[in-house]
């Protein structure tokens, strides 16, 4: 069969609306993992036996199973449990949040085991409270040190939403079928939409890349 | 909860779900022994200072860390065949989509490590007298391997993970059979909490071990 | 099971939920616009002015369907096939349209040739048959195949996209989809409608099981009323004619 | 009574008993090096002074305020002003990274002390140009040269006037040439008369700058004596054997 | 004819020169310190004998054989089969971490010389026991001490049999306990007649072990002589200057 893409000019601003659905959920979702992760991380390393098992078993949860059913169950199932009603827009924003939150408090984790003990100590030698250990020292720190994890980790949550579009979601991925299914052209719609990620994600990389190699020159000493 | 829960018909399928879940492991051992070898070689490709070289691997790497797993395979399975000509089957594109694809994550765990491995091993192996081939296999390699590790393994959960992908195009997995199955028994609820829980089952001891040799390995490699 | 009272929380709600997925021309989702239009749609925003609610369209795929139904993020399923299985976990209205299953193929298939006419013929070694997932298509085919090997895909582009790569020699589902394809790739794109037909199933309205029969009745009624005055039919010619130029 | 006093300090790891039952004293006059072979606790000792460890018993005092006061069962009692009336320098430098040198010196004295920016940065800055590092101000740590991150690490401690200074090899990790710049640093605060402790390996600068040296040996002080006769005639064969296994070399 | 001879080796690294035609003899029952300044070459003197750097210019032979020859464009000749007769410690001990003590011995023997598993095993062992580390065999790296993993990455050098010993700073991370250990070991190897180039910081351990002593600065030898007369009557000021600098601290 012959190639085609020209007819997709004609769905550019379709094409943009879909990324632009995609870009305000991944955004919302990212924002919300950000906290949600920073806490769990604080919680994966509490003494608290009960808190630290329970953050454990819900961070290996949603990174350990399909993000597709993750998507699935919170559409479908939560409902169920919650008895309550939620727009589709919300419900990809829980799930993918949910899922973000999961990957970011890994990212803050390893960010906060490599401080170094000494840091505290430094911190008790100039009599410095907890409060201001906490905010002034060791959160900046966490936070230079796992920017580019966290970077990586909007990458990854960008292309995983893709699935979204399997729940219904109109998304870039579902105005992509969308319009193959109306012109029945589906390679060259493929084709273009993977295209549109991959601008969108290749410099996303590349600036992780980059601030890897600026950022961590100065914060490892 | 205005939802009867049935889960008769469920446990009748269980067989079925457990046959999923072994291609779900076929799957992901597959795709791990090609990530392993090939980002290993990926990333010693990317340490040449050969632009001819470089430059594909770049491509490579970039393309399948920067568009969704779901477009890749979706790709490679469609795509492919009417590009270039060939026909391979549901599982072995499907395998080789995700191997490729983990093979670009792991290149660059791999390059993390070897970047992390003091540069004065060089030296000493070239004071040793070993040669180029000998450095990277008994020095470079193993503690890319000890160094890399717990995101080479976090990496091959995620494989695990994503392998659901496969069921879209029509690779009977985990996730197929309990799409299959909910299409049957019109069950959807049971069939992928079911299935969700299985995944679970699998990942959840596998990452716990990774905690625990990333615990082992730093100590080993303290100096 | 409780019982719900679903026209009485729809009337207080003042919206009718409608799961829809695409199937053109039962259900067209336009992408310059992402608005629905489609005869079933036709049919319920009739019907939800006869009870004087408005209707709300929910977005969804054929594989969450069900789904959806019955974890409540809507009232109704349209364009559900009627089947036994199915009705085991779901109520239906009374079918408002009859379908068939046409079978797409690329005309320059050697595999297939014209003297090939009913399902048998395509049931045969070296065959791979193509069918949306979980949707009628393959729960009518399925049972039914022998020899050919059946591909189970996503959606009606998977279907194709199966087609035009070899993956599969035929995609099974409702003819009018294929109709579209075979309108808009002349090139390649044909379709064989088999005689015997392979299943003759009625679309209809899907609701959940715990909707009383007296409430399925005042949705059975309405439409008892369309087709016999045969606006449905009118609906679909129009739909259709839209779908077309 | 005695500036510093450390009364029968007991300190262990788990099972591991590093002193049981420690004294030693100092007069604010002083500039006490504790030397010993490695092991022997001498890191542990500033460790508890400065609080850094939980104590299982026993007292440490500051101008007769026993600020530490050891539990066998529980957490040893600190309290806290006193606490910060002493200052630490470490091996490592352990300056905050994401600071500049001014943001080094400045976090503690705004944060704890409740100083005024313009007036931290103003004490900042003279102390500073004090240690000939004036120019370095903006530079963040991952700039400076080890010497350097050294003496903004001392400067760093005494952005709060201590009354006492702790430093544990503090020119160990430094390269050789680097060394002398942080000894005269050093040098130039003992003439300030400021009260020191100072663990050190390096048995030359020990002979310059103290007014006693202890050693001490499995968490015990075997001897301490001022420079001359500790170096020059000590008094314990272990000493003797100490010093010469460390001095040996430079026969 | 010397034993090592290098003739006008010239290093650059990229617009920055290190040695313009630089000469250095040494006799086969030589051993040999360099000593100078940081940055005056000494480490990428016994780099580029090694064979880790590419020179610009000049040769460097051993026992007459110039198996290393500098190209003003393009890369440098070098006879690998020679190369293989020098033996590198380097500062940082380079132990491999995820081979034990015998696996980082017998590495090269096996992989690069072809030497059976027993036999380099066996031959391991005999020269762990000579530096006392018979039951060490089995540990990792990082299970040892600093001067441990040091006498190790001795051994490991001495597995190849080497014709020449090359030791830059090899005790200078180390804690001044440890050094000793280590300058022992290499004091041991001294007397056995195996002809080393020794850079150190360390003056007295330089003139204990040395038999010829080279004071170089900025790329050139300012001064060689026997270490009596280096260190007790130096000739040239800068010699001077620099040992009077470095021994100061210690007066
Ligand atoms: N956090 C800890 N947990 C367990 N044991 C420890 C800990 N810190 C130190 N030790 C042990 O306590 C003992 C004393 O250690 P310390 O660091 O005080 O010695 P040191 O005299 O400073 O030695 P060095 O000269 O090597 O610095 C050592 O045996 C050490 O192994
Ligand atoms: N890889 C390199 N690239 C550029 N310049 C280098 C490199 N290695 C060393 N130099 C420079 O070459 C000069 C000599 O360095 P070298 O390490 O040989 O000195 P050194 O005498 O061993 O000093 P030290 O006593 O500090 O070890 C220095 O000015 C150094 O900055
Ligand atoms: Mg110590
Ligand atoms: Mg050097």
């Amino acid at each position: 069969m012959a190639l085609d893409f020209a007819f997709l000019l004609d769905f550019r601003w379709v094409l943009l609306k879909g990324l632009w659905t995609t870009l305000q959920f991944v955004t919302l979702a990212l924002v919300i993992g950000l906290v949600w992760g920073f806490v769990l991380s604080l919680f994966r390393t509490s003494s608290n036996w009960v808190i630290y098992s329970l953050s454990t078993i819900y961070v290996e949860f949603f990174r350990g199973t399909p993000v597709l059913i993750q998507l699935f169950w919170i559409f479908f199932c939560l409902p169920l449990f919650l008895d309550v009603n939620l727009s589709d827009f919300t419900s990809v924003v829980i799930a993918l949040s949910l899922y973000s939150g999961a990957i970011t408090s890994e990212s803050f984790r390893a960010a906060l085991k490599s401080i170094e003990s000494s840091q505290h100590d430094a911190c008790i030698a100039l009599g410095l409270p907890p409060t201001v250990r906490t905010l002034f020292v060791i959160l900046p720190q966490a936070v230079l040190r796992a920017i580019p994890n966290l970077l990586s980790n909007v990458v990854s949550l960008f292309k995983e939403s893709a699935l979204v579009s399997a729940v219904g979601m109109a998304d870039l991925m579902y105005v992509g079928q969308n319009i193959a299914n109306n012109v029945a052209r589906p390679v060259e719609i493929l084709t273009a939409v993977a295209l549109i990620y991959f601008a969108i994600g290749f410099p996303l990389t590349r600036a992780v890349s980059f601030v890897e190699a600026r950022l961590l020159k100065v914060v490892k000493a | 909860m205005n939802y009867d829960f049935s889960w008769f018909h469920v446990e009748r399928a269980f067989p079925t779900l457990l046959e999923g879940l072994w291609v779900t492991l076929e799957l992901t051992l597959w795709a791990n022994i090609i990530g392993l070898v090939l980002g290993f070689i990926v990333a010693i490709g990317m340490m040449s200072k050969i632009k001819v070289i470089t430059w594909p691997l770049t491509l490579y790497i970039e393309f399948f860390r920067c568009t969704p797993a779901l477009i890749q395979l979706v790709w490679f399975f469609f795509c492919v065949p009417i590009l270039f000509n060939v026909w391979w089957s549901a599982q072995f594109m499907g395998l080789l989509a995700l191997g490729l694809n983990l093979a670009a994550f792991n290149s660059e765990a791999y390059r993390a490590a070897i970047q992390a491995i003091p540069e004065s091993h060089t030296d000493a192996s070239t004071a040793l007298g070993l040669n180029g081939l000998q450095r990277i296999f008994f020095v470079i390699l193993p503690q890319a391997l000890l160094l890399a590790m717990p995101v080479l393994i976090t990496n091959g959960i995620g494989i695990f993970q994503q392998s659901a992908l496969v069921a879209l195009i029509s690779v009977e997995d985990l996730m197929y059979q309990g799409r299959y199955l909910s299409s049957q028994t019109f069950r959807p609820i049971e069939t992928l909490t079911l299935v969700a829980l299985m995944y679970f089952a699998v990942s959840f001891p596998v990452s716990l071990t990774v905690t625990y040799l990333e615990r082992r390995t730093k100590r080993l490699l303290a100096t | 099971q409780e019982r719900e009272a679903l026209w009485q929380d729809v009337q207080e709600r003042g919206t009718l939920r409608v799961g829809v997925a695409e199937a053109p021309p039962l259900m067209v989702r336009n992408p310059a616009t992402g608005e629905w239009s489609g005869y079933f749609i036709d049919v319920m925003d009739g019907f939800a002015a006869s009870i004087d609610v408005e209707v709300d369209l929910v977005e969804t795929t054929w594989g969450n369907m069900v789904a959806g139904l019955q974890a409540g993020r809507w009232d109704i399923s349209s364009a559900l096939n009627r089947n036994p299985q199915r009705a085991l976990a779901l109520n239906y209205s009374i079918p408002i349209w009859s379908y068939e299953i046409g079978l797409l193929y690329d005309v320059n298939n050697p595999l297939i040739t014209s003297d090939m006419t009913a399902l048998e013929d395509f049931d045969v070694e070296g065959m791979t048959i193509a069918v949306m997932q979980g949707a009628s298509g393959d729960l009518a085919i399925s049972p039914q195949i022998e020899h050919a090997r059946l591909l189970r895909l996503d959606g009606a582009n998977e279907g194709r996209l199966a087609v035009i790569s070899r993956r599969a020699d035929v995609f099974a589902t409702d003819s009018d989809i294929h109709r579209i394809t075979v309108a808009q790739n002349p090139d390649w794109a044909a379709q064989v409608l088999p005689s015997p037909a392979i299943s003759k199933q009625g679309i209809a309205f899907g609701l959940r099981n715990s909707v009383p029969l007296e409430d399925i009745q005042v949705l059975d009624i309405y439409l008892e009323e369309q087709l016999a005055t045969g606006a449905v039919q009118r609906l679909y010619e129009a739909a259709a004619a839209a779908m077309v130029e | 009574m005695a500036f510093v006093e450390i009364n029968n300090l007991i300190k262990r790891y788990g099972s591991l008993t590093i002193f049981d039952g420690f004294d030693l004293t100092m007069s604010s006059t002083d500039r006490l090096v504790l030397i010993g072979p490695s092991g022997c606790g001498k890191s542990t000792l500033l460790r508890c002074m400065m609080g850094l460890e939980d104590i299982a018993g026993g007292t440490i005092s500051l101008g007769g305020d026993p600020y530490i006061t050891g539990a066998e069962r529980g957490k040893m009692t600190l309290d806290k002003t006193v606490q910060k009336e002493v200052g630490m320098v470490f091996q490592h430098y352990t300056l905050f990274p994401h600071l500049s040198v001014l943001g080094n010196l400045c976090l503690a004295p705004m944060r704890s002390r409740g100083m005024g920016k313009s007036d931290a940065q103003d004490k900042a800055m003279e102390l500073l140009k004090r240690f000939g590092l004036g120019d370095r101000a903006k530079f963040y740590p991952s700039q400076l040269s080890g010497g350097q991150k050294q003496r903004v690490a001392i400067a760093r401690a005494l952005m709060l006037d201590p009354k006492l200074m702790l430093f544990d090899e503090v020119t160990s990790a430094l390269d050789p040439e680097l060394v002398k710049e942080v000894e005269q640093t050093m040098m130039e605060l003992a003439e300030a008369g400021m009260p020191m402790m100072i663990v050190t390996h390096d048995m030359h600068f020990a002979r310059n700058i103290a007014t006693q040296v202890v050693f001490q040996e499995r968490g015990k002080v075997i001897e301490a004596a001022a420079p001359n006769d500790l170096f020059g005639n000590p008094k314990q064969d272990r000493t003797r054997d100490f010093l010469k296994n460390v001095l040996n070399i430079e026969g």
